[in-house]
């Protein structure tokens, strides 16, 4: 079955496309590195996934339904930008907060699960302001996984991050591919994307320039598909 | 009171007419400034695509 | 050619406002008791009749917007909202001539006055929402809600002659009253100019769109040459 | 159910970080009691004028002070990004806008249960004559003004001039709710009833937080998803 279809996508701001005919297909448990420049349109394609944000043509299907719905949203997890957690609560409140708005039968002990697991149990009762960059990431990625999401979308996850965070996420995101879920991340960090990934996408200017499993090529020089395919 | 009418009257009647010239004026305005914009925007595309 | 079609439909507008107004001054007789000044009335009541059809249509418009997000009809509804608040204006300030002489002072916090200003006030906010937002996308959709909210007022304007006592005058048009408050002659010649100001409105409001797409053409411009 | 829930989720949520910061809260607060002791500087405050013009001072006091809690309403989500965190979670906007709704209710009734006895201190008047039709009238306009703040607060947040957009996008939005509010609660704080004639005033007031209410649970979906 497949996790993500995407059919005929576009995406203006005002008259200007910022995603023309994006078209592909991602099977449960693949992993999708998207690559592109900076305004290629990696954010805004993630953004549409993530179900915030709306394309103006084309249809998104996510296991089968709207990106949108409730149901969709509840088997997605966001990793963004931002860490997406909020300073003035506590580590375990932020957790609590988001186990209760996923609507999990048991917030507290998914919480405290994921405090152990990334590491922060000791402070779980600290204010998010008083933690350091590291600590912030890891709650941000206790965050994005704490309702074992089927499919998770992750934008520039591995752009600074400290050694134990990126660590951290590696072995979150290996352990979510091997119980069968989907990830799609874009990326720029070639070499720590290129172990997990599966297929590889390279956005150009809007387009999808391509789109197909990982070239046995990039492993060796991950800057392969740019010359292959980008604008080099 | 009947001049004043009067002269209110076309007070009335001059002030709706200048309200809409003004609008219009300033539609006008707004058209050149639009145009002007649009070709310096051309020109620097073609400016940079030639480089 | 379609700059030539404009041109000719304001040109018929505006000779066809200058006919009524022909009409008004010297083909219609003094009103009883107001005697001359009742005449801006031909203006007024146009005015706002044109000014409240601009703002329902910018509200439709908006509500098209958001269900189908086509620019085109955000370029609608700023471009009616626009036309219509000049029309608000023309309302209030031949409004308030009119009631220099009748009531004697310029303004009164009447219900009706009051809610009228108010109108004005909240869609030049929606003006001024559209330039705080740059990004063209977010920029119609924020507005499109922020106008579809702005029509309670409009709603409220219209009504509050009839919800409050108002030293507005009360309804004159006959499809409010059921007719006999106003001398047909009159009421037609109303009509006429009601149309007249409409056919006006529209030419303002498609000039006012042409606009619009100029200026949507050259974002996306600047877009394009950002990304290369 | 499980809306309801999520709703309460927010709110609490909300809550709590505004009294462990209580940033707005205090600025609203001191805002409030500031203007309140500086406009009786402005006129010479008998009893007869300040009865008079009670329900217009107060409503501005609130309106005002109300404010400055609305503006952090979303603000306050984008810190980390985190309005993107909420709106990628599988709440539905409409629980998300009445949950935060909820939140800056309680706020802004804290704001106008602290101001009203100061204000009755300071001018010497007992507006508890007519307790329950009072909490009534604060109960409705409240809402209307919470109402319209929220759903802008959503709408003008990732503005340059998010703070100046704000007042002067609201204000006049909220002038029908806030008239209503004003005649009422004079009337009301000058110990008459709620005349024959006046009732239109409560019938614009429910009318205005239904309608309004109705409008935004609808949109902020469109709002809020970019």
């Amino acid at each position: 079955m497949n996790a993500v279809a995407v059919e005929d996508l576009w995406k203006y701001y005002g008259d200007f496309p910022a995603l023309r005919e994006i078209q592909f297909t991602v099977s449960s448990g693949q992993c999708l590195a998207l690559l592109g420049r900076n305004g290629a349109g990696k954010t805004t394609l993630l953004r549409i996934l993530a179900g915030l944000s709306r394309q103006q043509r084309g249809q998104v299907r996510i296991f089968g339904r709207d990106a949108r719905h409730p149901a969709t949203r509840a088997a997605i997890g966001v990793l963004g930008h931002g860490i997406g957690v909020y300073d003035e609560l506590s580590a375990i409140e932020n957790l609590r907060l988001f186990g209760r708005l996923y609507d999990l039968p048991n917030p507290e002990s998914a919480a405290k699960q994921w405090l152990e697991r990334t590491g922060l149990a000791g402070v779980a009762a600290s204010l998010v302001r008083e933690f350091s960059r590291g600590m912030r990431q890891r709650l941000a990625v206790a965050r994005a996984f704490l309702h074992q999401p089927s499919l998770l979308l992750l934008d520039e996850p591995f752009t600074s991050l400290d050694d134990r965070a990126v660590a951290l996420l590696q072995s979150v995101l290996q352990e979510a591919l091997q119980r069968g879920s989907t990830v799609i991340m874009s990326t720029h960090q070639l070499r720590e994307a290129m172990e997990p990934a599966t297929h590889v996408g390279l956005l150009n200017r809007g387009r999808l320039a391509f789109h197909g499993p990982r070239p046995e090529e990039m492993l060796g020089d991950p800057g392969w598909l740019y010359r292959a395919y980008g604008e080099g | 009171m009947d001049e004043r009418n009067f002269t209110y009257m076309f007070f009335g009647f001059a002030a709706a007419w200048l309200i809409l010239a003004l609008y219009v004026l300033s539609l006008v305005a707004r058209e050149k400034r639009l145009r002007r914009e649009l070709d310096s925007v051309r020109n620097m595309l073609e400016q940079r695509e030639r480089t | 050619m379609r700059e030539r079609i404009l041109y000719a439909l304001g040109a018929i507008a505006g000779l066809w406002l200058a006919r009524n107004l022909y009409v008004i001054l010297l083909g219609l007789p003094d009103e009883a008791a107001q005697g001359a000044i009742y005449r801006i009335l031909f203006f007024h009541v146009p005015g706002w009749i044109t000014c409240f059809t601009a703002f329902l249509l910018a509200g439709i418009s908006s509500i098209l917007y958001l269900i189908k997000s086509d620019p085109r009809y955000d370029t609608f509804a700023v471009a009616t909202v626009e036309v219509g608040i000049a029309f608000t204006v023309i309302g209030l300030v031949t409004g308030s001539i009119w009631a220099r002489i009748i009531w004697g002072i310029w303004w009164t916090w009447d219900p009706r006055l009051t809610w009228a200003l108010i109108t004005c006030i909240i869609y030049m906010g929606y003006l001024m929402l559209r330039r705080a937002i740059d990004e063209p996308t977010t920029r119609a959709k924020n507005a499109a809600v922020l106008c579809i909210f702005s029509f309670a007022s409009v709603v409220i304007t219209y009504k509050a002659i009839d919800w409050w006592r108002t030293q507005h005058p009360g309804a004159v048009l006959s499809f409010r009253t059921g007719g006999g408050s106003i001398d047909p002659l009159m009421e037609s010649m109303l009509f006429q100019n009601a149309a007249a100001l409409l056919l006006l409105a529209a030419v303002l409001v498609a000039v006012r769109m042409r606009q619009e797409e100029i200026g949507r053409e050259v974002e996306s411009l600047r877009r394009h040459a950002h990304a290369i | 159910m499980l809306f309801l829930r999520q709703t309460a989720t927010i709110a609490l949520k909300d809550l709590r970080s505004e009294f462990r910061t209580k940033e707005s809260l205090n600025a609203a607060i001191s805002f409030a009691v500031v203007i309140l002791v500086l406009f009786s500087f402005a006129v010479d405050p008998t009893a007869d004028q300040i009865r008079e013009i009670s329900g217009g001072l107060l409503w501005l006091v609130f309106a005002f002070a109300g404010a400055l809690i609305l503006n952090r309403s979303f603000a306050r989500e984008l810190g980390n990004d985190c309005l993107d965190a909420l709106v990628a979670s599988p709440v539905p906007g409409a629980a998300l806008f009445l949950g935060k709704a909820s939140a800056n209710y309680v706020l802004l009734l804290i704001v106008e249960l602290v101001s009203l006895p100061i204000f009755g201190v300071l001018y010497n008047m007992r507006w508890t004559r007519q307790p329950l039709m009072l909490a009534a009238v604060l109960a409705l306009a409240t809402w209307a003004v919470t109402v319209i703040g929220t759903v802008f607060s959503a709408l003008t947040v990732n503005l340059r001039l998010r703070e100046l957009m704000l007042p002067t996008l609201i204000y006049p939005m909220m002038i029908p709710a806030l008239m209503a509010a004003m005649r009422l609660t004079t009337l009301l704080i000058a110990g008459e009833g709620i005349a024959a004639d006046d009732w239109i005033w409560v019938r614009l007031l429910i009318g205005f937080d239904v309608i309004f209410t109705s409008l935004a649970v609808t949109l902020v979906e469109v709002v809020l998803v970019g």
